[in-house]
């Protein structure tokens, strides 16, 4: 409670007019978790973060480049060796000069078991960080590790400011360098940011950015209609169409990083069985399917996205085709309908509406089917333990790179944990080490890209979609940058 | 009086440790573990593993809660798995609004529910009591998810007279009272209908009373014979359905919040529950529960007022 | 000729029920003097209670006067407004009712009950009020009368609200008191007391007093007149010492051959056979003719109507019509020791 | 000798007791309505693929989201493209069912627990603290942690609606077996020499009997509403199962674009609910004694 | 028809013998519900009981009549004191010991209405004794039931029939004829008649005496109605407050009371002739509260001869003529 600040309204419903000038409400389903990069692993609170802090990298939302943000430049002396030149003259937001110090904190930080970090994991490859000077910084990996530059723009790898760390709670009371600072959180309720005016690049024109907690999206829409708020993202493919006709709303939706698709329980035997797989791949119409999202998916069988590094056209028609009379006959030969199959479900997102499109799919084609959903916690226990036949996952794929999206989804080193599909096999395993370890950019593509068709060929997973991702402002809203992976970016941010 | 309290509160003791104990198993037995949802879906086994060693989530069950209630009679009642927030302070900053609602709702379901119980015993059997009887077991019938979604629908989109949700502003302001409108009818028509119900057949039965009767025979007029003679008695089965209506509202607000929007301690728990945040849970569900045994006893306390039959030595 | 305080002619009340219209008072006549005790008995569910309530106007919500006049003083009360019966009721004509534990409100003070009827219609002050409802309580024989103003009915013992009952209905000083079995709830030693109280109050008080009762015994004590009842009718009516010595109807003889009699040892019990009827059995001419032992013919058939048997002593039987041939073997010869 | 002579002057009507009971059922306009309803609701359950031409699980996705009053689907379909009808009246299948599975499990433990607290008076205080801590959750916490446990299913939302309905009918049962073990024909059958049991049994169940069936017809206007309401949480039904809640819950995102999706599966609940409750207040008014004395 | 002069009460065997029999009901209070005292429901009751007698208990409402009974059955814990039925002891008696005496002592109760189960119908309720205590066929059991039902002057038709489809009176019937189903040498009369309608009542006794001279019945006649006792009884207990305070023949108690008690009581009672207006004792004030009993004897505090010596000494119950007991200082 400490942290917020007396005096200020910490209410502001009549805020329509209140954030007239340079203000904007921006409504999520859920409260952020935390606001420590450190520490945290979802959605919301990085979307708050991303507007606090910032990385050595970032990945350019047009051309999917990663550019240096607070790093200069980088080099590679050798394959496990990366020197990085830190801007200068930096400050967080708590008046800590941003430094080498500051970088080796907050990614020792990371590591260090103590602090059990939930995603410890991103910077597992890194052997040592050593401030070199003020204003660089060594990096040690204990392999030759590709994606340090995707895992560096991952938001979690944010810099933070060593002294309010050592001070205060982040979780509760963040410091960074962006361009706005905390200002206050009432939690459950909403997050405060105002403009940091010393930010470096220059202070963004919002005044004061607010994250309202609106749990159930058809509220939402309503008070965006409203003007309670004026900003929401992620719509519901049901409610796109509600929020295109409101006249003051403007929908902005851009190609993303997301991929949603059925995977088998890969540790099953009747799953080992190709043609159970291509049976199932053929029954599954994921025309009909994506057309059901109007428009909120882009249709693609390759498990990397358009979107996503190491993405190759040649891999959207890749894998077995919709052929449900090919899917009938198959199912009749091998009797695939005799047993019940467990379609498991996490009752969130599309997640549900994928299920039962798919059930019915398969049932056309002669399974038995049967959904059960669950809710998010324990379908995370429950997929990681393999307790499924079928499946729906989906990835959102933060830093745009596909080893960050093979390698643990896929590897047969995260069975057991992130690899739910239970995915085990040599020859893939093989090629996404190749795309870790090597630095060079294009040769690292070309392994993704045979993993990726690798996986098609065999059936391992049947994608269903590419997500879309969108936001709806008010139309005094301009100059809102959408990333692919659904992250938003404030500082160019005006209302008229 | 003094002793009723006492009373009440070694039932509370009892109560809480039993409510604890069962929270805290159902939670240990539940599938799905807090450290996931922490991790989220990339987390690794070792990131696992470690999330689980720092909440101490890989000690045997007895020796989790023995911790828990040991710091819990310090008043320490933990830090959420999912925030590392103090759970008394998550709950503190939600409560108000949840005490706001759950009030709310219970001024309307009692206004509503005596008006409309009173009118239809005092004209038994007409049109109008047949109406009000329906209105009632009506209230008692709809699902409070649908009439919220259907308020809001017409008041706050068609009409834009009331705010859609959120719960920021005091209550004694008028935007304070207008956030509260629409809430307090989604959530006390149901209480409405039962306290309707109550009032009525209380009524009818009072009003049939010997006492009643003496009064008339006293040439006592018609008005006091309802006002005096019959309602003061007619209240105290009413009070009892009051109070048991506080426990349901106070469970009515899991949905309540979530459809409007406000920030309470219902909301809080449901996500707890689904994220595992055995913490949390347990705050959210000891203080529901202790709220119930306070509107009891509050119950118990104005039952004395009403009814001096009533001791309580 | 003491003057005529309450005449009721011809009541007829009736309930609607599930099956129907039920007639509870068939066509009752009677009347209460300035002074006297009438008592009115006859077994459970005979009409006594609702015969009462009809005078008072108080009936269950289901009943109403079918027919009949009812006068008090001269004037008819079926006439009167609502309100104006209201401002009757407690003053002039007041009522007990059977049950003390459950006719006094258990959460008003007996205080704001003793008061009640003072404030309304003398117009008392409160605190005169006060005054004169201890002076009332004194009368009725209650110890500490100014304590008990601010008990609870539920502190009292049944003897002592039946006694605050009293005391509220004496409160405006009533020409009429209805005592609806004032005293059989209540224990031999407490019923005595009672008794007695109402007797001393009746006389200085000089009211007049509708006693209910199904207790003989009460009757003798209590009675200057008796009216009998069975099933709605009034069977007989006469002075107390004409009902005792010489009953007519044959059914006032089997109540007081029912009843023991503490002081005779030798005393045998004659039952009356069967049951009593339920107000819904159609029974064609006199209604007690299934259980009458002289049961005749025309009995069956032809309701009797009240035949004068001495001063002021009527009975309703045909045994009783001194005009008709005399039946051999009269039944009216029992022996009744006295 | 006088015992003969008890002669009777005409044989009381013999009316079994229910037939009074329903006799007063049907002067209470309110409740033949709830009646029917209900009545009617069971046929359709019953009869349910006889009144539908369409499967109520069965897809068309070029058909979704049609209006009321379409041809061939009157109440219109859902954003699959399902018949509305057709997952109405299967609904009300599941509603029945899960409502009398969970109101008979939730009786035989109130039951159970009721009986024992009210007859042994040194069971009373355990089995009745028992039952107060179980009251003093609030119902759908309650339900949503046995969930938790048990899973999501609509088996185990009945498990969990009957768990909630325990402390509620064993104080009912106990307040009446307090006051029916006070009567003297329980007095009676003890200086019999009846066993507990039996009396238990024989005497005074029956004579919860009105409590318990007014009880039990409340509780299923309480759990089907609760039913749903799990449901609409995401806690029951699971997909494609044609619940009404969990219809309410998906048609939730269609509010302003096919608003039927949500406004006929709550009218469904609304009446079922509303019938059942009628009728359980008719049922009550019928079955108390002191009813007969009124209008 | 017998007198009472013909039936002498001195019959040598005795069925039941009491010895300062006593039962306290524990008053819980205080926040840990814990026994803060005693309603004292019956203080001191002995007494013996012949066979084929009559013996009336008489006494104000709530001096204890009611708790007496029940205990004598063992439907309530004796707290102290013996119970002898044919010269044994019963009151510790196991479970299945005292199955052989429940035949043999039975119980009838007040409330004609509330002493049925009104879910069950007569014929069952009858046929239920037989099943519980006699291993008889369905046939036998049936033709049992329905000579019981002509015993009390009901008809075998009514076997199928719900008790309330039967008036008061006919319930009662039905009662006594479940107390004699098994032929018991005793039955409990718990204010037996008290509910009943005068011409009903009377029918009642008869039914009663008639059953008592046919089977040799031994009743204890719980009453309050002393014109009643009066006719029923041969010989008379009264009680206050838990207490025995006289105990004789039916003729003594009625002309010679010696207690102040007993005299007070029989003066209260409204007789239903005209001329028999005698003074009255009058008594004042109600019965004291059982949980709290006056100190010494416990009716002093409403006795119109009290002393000193009554608020300290409690007087014993003593024989004061031959088979007159009383227990009162100033007693004759
Ligand atoms: N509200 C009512 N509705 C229908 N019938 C009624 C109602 N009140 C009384 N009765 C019937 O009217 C008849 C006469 O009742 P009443 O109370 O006058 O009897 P009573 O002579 O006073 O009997 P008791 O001695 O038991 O008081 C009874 O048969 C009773 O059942
Ligand atoms: N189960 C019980 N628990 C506590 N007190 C009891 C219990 N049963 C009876 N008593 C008390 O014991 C005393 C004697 O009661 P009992 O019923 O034996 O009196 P009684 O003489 O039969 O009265 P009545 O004439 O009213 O039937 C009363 O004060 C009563 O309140
Ligand atoms: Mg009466
Ligand atoms: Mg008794």
């Amino acid at each position: 409670e400490s942290t917020i600040p007396e005096g200020t309204e910490s209410g502001g419903s009549s805020s329509s007019s209140e954030a007239g000038d340079q203000g904007i409400i921006y409504a999520s389903t859920t409260d952020a978790v935390g606001l420590s990069p450190t520490m945290t692993n979802d959605s919301v609170s990085s979307s708050v973060m991303s507007q606090i802090y910032e990385n050595l990298f970032e990945r350019n939302p047009e051309t999917m480049e990663i550019e240096p943000k607070l790093a200069e430049s980088y080099e590679n002396p050798d394959e496990l060796t990366w020197v990085i030149k830190l801007k200068e003259g930096i400050e967080f937001q708590d008046g800590t000069p941003f430094n080498a110090e500051a970088v080796k904190y907050t990614f020792e930080k990371l590591i260090d078991p103590a602090t059990a970090a939930p995603r410890a994991s991103l910077l597992e490859p890194i052997d040592t960080v050593t401030a070199v000077d003020e204003t660089t910084v060594e990096i040690k990996t204990k392999y030759p590790y590709g994606p340090l530059l995707a895992a560096l723009s991952h938001s979690n790898a944010a810099i933070i400011s060593p002294t309010a760390d050592e001070a205060q709670d982040l979780m509760q009371n963040p410091v960074g360098t962006g361009p706005f600072k905390f200002e206050s959180w009432s939690q459950g309720d909403q997050v405060v940011l105002v403009k940091n005016e010393d930010y470096w690049d220059g202070a963004p024109t919002l005044d004061k950015v607010t994250y309202k907690v609106v749990p159930e999206v058809s509220t939402a829409i309503s008070m965006l209609q409203t003007g309670e708020v004026n900003f929401i993202d992620a719509l519901p493919s049901e409610q796109l169409s509600r929020v295109e006709s409101l006249e003051n709303i403007e929908v902005t939706k851009k190609d993303g990083t997301p991929v949603y698709y059925l995977t088998f329980n890969h540790s099953q035997e009747r799953n080992e069985n190709p043609d159970f797989r291509k049976a199932v791949a053929s029954a599954i119409n994921r025309d009909a399917f994506v057309e059901k999202l109007n428009g909120l998916g882009v249709r693609s069988n390759s498990v990397l996205g358009p979107q996503v590094f190491g993405y190759d056209e040649s891999a959207d028609e890749a894998g077995t085709a919709y052929d449900p009379e090919a899917a009938k006959q198959l199912v009749e030969e091998n009797g695939f309908g005799d047993e019940p199959i467990k379609l498991l479900a996490a009752n969130r997102d599309n997640f549900i509406l994928m299920a039962e499109i798919v059930q019915a799919q398969l049932t056309e084609a002669g399974f038995n089917v049967e959904i059960e959903t669950m809710e998010w916690a324990t379908f995370l226990d429950t997929a990681r333990a393999g307790e499924y036949d079928l499946t729906f996952l989906s990835w959102s794929n933060v830093t745009s790179d596909g080893s960050e999206m093979l390698y643990p989804n896929f590897h047969s080193d995260n069975v057991g944990a992130s690899n739910r599909a239970q995915y085990s096999n040599p020859e893939f395993d093989k090629l996404v080490e190749a795309s870790r370890t090597t630095v060079d950019q294009d040769e690292r593509k070309k392994y993704l890209d045979q993993a990726n068709q690798l996986m098609l060929d065999e059936d391992a997973v049947v994608v269903m979609y590419h997500g879309v991702v969108t936001a709806a402002t008010d139309k005094s809203i301009k100059g809102l940058e959408l990333d692919p992976n659904g992250q938003w970016f404030l500082q160019n941010v005006t209302r008229e | 009086m003094i002793s009723l309290i006492i009373r009440r509160a070694l039932q509370l003791l009892f109560l809480l440790v039993g409510i604890s104990f069962l929270v805290f198993s159902s939670m240990y037995i539940a599938p799905g573990d807090p450290a996931a949802v922490i991790g989220g879906p990339t987390a690794t086994e070792s990131d696992i593993t470690a999330i689980r060693d720092n909440l101490g989530l890989n000690d045997p069950f007895l020796t989790q809660y023995a911790r828990y209630v040991g710091n819990a009679v310090q008043g320490d009642f933990g830090y959420s798995y999912q925030t590392s927030q103090p759970v008394a302070d998550a709950i503190m900053i939600r409560f108000p609004n949840t005490l706001k609602l759950a009030i709310a709702s219970m001024i309307v379901a009692v206004i509503l529910g005596v008006i409309t119980g009173l009118v239809s015993a005092l004209k038994q059997n007409s049109l109008l009591d047949v109406s009000a009887t329906t209105f009632a077991l009506a209230g008692i019938s709809i699902p409070n998810f649908w009439l919220g979604a259907l308020l809001i629908l017409v008041f706050s989109v068609n009409l834009q007279w009331l705010p859609v949700g959120g719960m920021s502003n005091p209550f004694y302001t008028i935007d304070g009272i207008k956030e509260l409108i629409l809430p307090a009818i989604t959530l006390g028509t149901g209480s409405a209908a039962m306290i309707a119900r109550m009032t009525r057949s209380s009524m009818l039965e009072v009003i049939r009373a010997d006492y009643v009767r003496t009064a008339r025979a006293k040439g006592v007029k018609e008005k006091n014979v309802i006002w005096i003679h019959t309602l003061k008695n007619a209240m105290i089965p009413i009070i009892t359905v009051i109070g048991l209506n506080f426990g349901l509202l106070l469970g009515g607000t899991i949905i309540t919040e979530k459809v409007f929007a406000i920030n309470g301690v219902g909301r809080l728990m449901i996500d707890a529950i689904a994220a595992r945040d055995f913490p949390m849970v347990q705050g959210s569900v000891l203080l529901v529960a202790t709220l119930f045994v306070l509107v009891n006893l509050i119950v118990d306390i104005v039952y004395t007022y009403i009814d001096p039959r009533i001791k309580y030595e | 000729m003491a003057e005529t305080l309450l005449e009721v002619k011809n009541l007829v009340t009736s309930f609607r029920t599930g099956e129907g219209s039920l007639q509870a008072v068939r066509d009752v006549s009677f009347h209460v003097d300035k002074g006297e005790t009438l008592c009115i008995v006859g077994e459970s569910g005979c009409g006594k209670s609702i015969t009462s309530l009809s005078v008072m106007r108080l009936l269950p919500s289901n009943g109403s006067i079918e027919n009949g006049e009812i006068l008090l003083n001269g004037e008819s009360l079926q006439k009167l407004s609502p309100e104006k019966m209201r401002r009757i009721r407690g003053n002039k004509m007041s009522m007990i009712f059977q049950e003390p534990m459950t006719a006094l409100n258990p959460v008003l003070t007996i205080g704001y009950q003793l008061r009640e009827p003072l404030l309304l219609h003398h117009k008392l002050s409160k605190k005169e009020a006060s005054i004169q409802s201890i002076e009332l309580l004194r009368q009725v024989g209650i110890p500490n009368p100014d304590k008990r103003l601010n008990q609870y009915p539920h502190e009292l013992s049944g003897g002592m609200r039946q006694r605050v009952m009293i005391a509220m209905a004496l409160a405006c000083h009533p020409s009429l008191l209805i005592a609806d079995e004032p005293t059989t709830a209540l224990d031999v030693t407490i019923q005595a007391q009672i008794l007695d109280l109402i007797k001393d109050l009746k006389d200085k008080l000089d009211m007049g007093v509708l006693m209910i009762t199904h207790d003989m015994g009460v009757v003798a004590e209590v009675a200057d007149r008796v009216m009998v009842m069975y099933a709605g009718k009034k069977i007989e009516e006469g002075p107390v010492r004409e009902i005792f010595e010489n009953p007519q109807h044959p059914y006032t003889i089997g109540l007081l051959n029912s009843v023991p009699n503490v002081d005779d040892p030798e005393f045998e019990l004659e039952p009356i056979p069967g049951n009593m009827p339920g107000l819904n059995d159609e029974i064609s001419g006199c209604r007690f003719h299934p259980r009458c032992k002289f049961a005749m013919d025309k009995c069956k058939t032809d309701v009797p109507p009240e035949f004068r048997a001495g001063k002021g002593h009527y009975a309703s039987c045909w045994l009783a019509d001194k005009e008709a041939e005399t039946v051999d073997n009269n039944p009216r010869k029992i022996t009744l020791k006295v | 000798m006088t015992t003969a002579e008890t002669l009777e002057l005409k044989p009381k009507k013999r009316e079994k007791y229910y037939v009074t009971t329903l006799k007063r059922l049907f002067k209470n306009k309110l409740a033949v309505i709830g009646l029917v309803i209900v009545i009617l609701q069971i046929l359709i359950a019953i009869f349910a693929p006889f009144i539908t031409i369409h499967d109520p699980i069965r897809q068309n996705l070029a058909n979704s989201e049609m209006p009321v009053f379409s041809e061939g689907h009157w109440l219109g379909t859902d954003n699959y493209g399902r018949d509305v009808w057709s997952r109405i009246v299967y609904g009300a299948r599941i509603s029945l069912v899960v409502g009398s599975v969970a109101v008979t499990l939730g009786l035989v433990g109130g039951i159970i627990l009721g009986m024992l607290a009210g007859y042994y008076r040194k069971l009373d205080a355990i089995i009745m603290r028992f039952v107060d801590l179980l009251f003093s959750f609030p119902g759908i916490l309650l339900a949503m942690l046995i969930i938790a446990i048990l899973g999501t299913s609509l088996v185990n939302v009945a498990i969990a609606i009957s768990i909630w309905s325990i402390p509620t009918c064993a104080r009912i049962v106990r307040g009446s077996v307090l006051s029916i073990k006070e009567k003297e024909y329980i007095m009676a059958m003890r200086s019999m020499g009846a066993s507990d049991l039996r009396i238990m049994v024989r005497h005074i169940l029956p004579n919860v009997s009105a409590p318990i069936i007014v009880f039990a017809t409340m509780r299923m206007a309480t759990a089907i509403l609760s039913t749903a309401a799990l449901s609409y949480l995401g806690l029951g039904a699971q997909p494609p199962t044609p619940e009404w809640g969990a219809m309410i819950s998906q048609g939730q995102d269609f509010m302003w674009s096919s608003p039927h999706l949500t406004i006929v599966p709550g009218i469904a609940i609304m009446l079922t609910v509303f019938a059942f409750n009628v009728l359980g207040d008719g049922l009550r008014d019928a079955l108390d004694p002191n009813m007969d004395l009124q209008q | 028809m017998t007198t009472i002069q013909e039936k002498s009460p001195l019959k040598s065997d005795i069925l039941l013998e009491l010895n300062s029999v006593k039962k306290y009901f524990p008053i819980k209070g205080g926040l840990l519900k814990r026994v803060t005292g005693n309603v004292k429901a019956v203080e001191s009751v002995s007494l013996k009981l012949y066979k084929g007698e009559s013996l009336g208990v008489v006494g104000e409402s709530g001096c204890g009549k009611s708790t007496l009974g029940r205990t004598i059955l063992g439907l309530e814990e004796l707290t102290d004191g013996k119970i002898y039925f044919n010269e044994q002891e019963i009151q510790d008696l196991k479970r299945k010991e005292k199955k052989k005496f429940v035949k043999e002592m039975q119980m009838i109760f007040q409330d004609p209405y509330a002493s049925l189960n009104p879910r069950q119908r007569v014929g069952h309720a009858l046929d239920e004794v037989f099943k519980m205590h006699t291993d008889m066929s369905l046939k036998e059991r049936r033709d049992s039931v329905e000579d019981l039902l002509k015993e009390v002057g009901l008809k075998p038709e009514h076997y199928d029939r719900y008790p309330h489809e039967f008036s008061g009176g006919q319930r009662q019937r039905i009662g006594i004829a479940r107390a004699i189903a098994l032929n018991p040498q005793f039955i409990i009369c718990d204010e037996a008649v008290s509910a009943l309608d005068v011409s009903v009542q009377a029918q009642i006794l008869k039914l009663l005496k008639t059953l008592q001279e046919k089977y040799n019945l031994s009743y204890l006649f719980i009453s309050h109605d002393l014109g009643v006792v009066r006719y029923f009884c041969d010989r008379v207990l009264v009680m206050y407050l838990g207490n025995t305070v006289e105990m004789s023949t039916v003729s003594e108690i009625f002309n010679k009371p010696l207690h102040p008690y007993t005299q007070a009581l029989l003066s209260a009672i409204p007789r239903p002739t005209v001329n028999a207006k005698k003074e009255r004792v009058r008594l004042v004030g109600d019965m004291p509260n059982p949980a709290n009993p006056p100190s010494g004897c416990a009716f002093h505090t409403r006795c119109p001869i009290a002393q000193e010596i009554c608020k300290v000494d409690r007087p014993a119950f003593i024989e004061h003529e031959k088979d007159h007991f009383a227990a009162c200082h100033f007693a004759g």
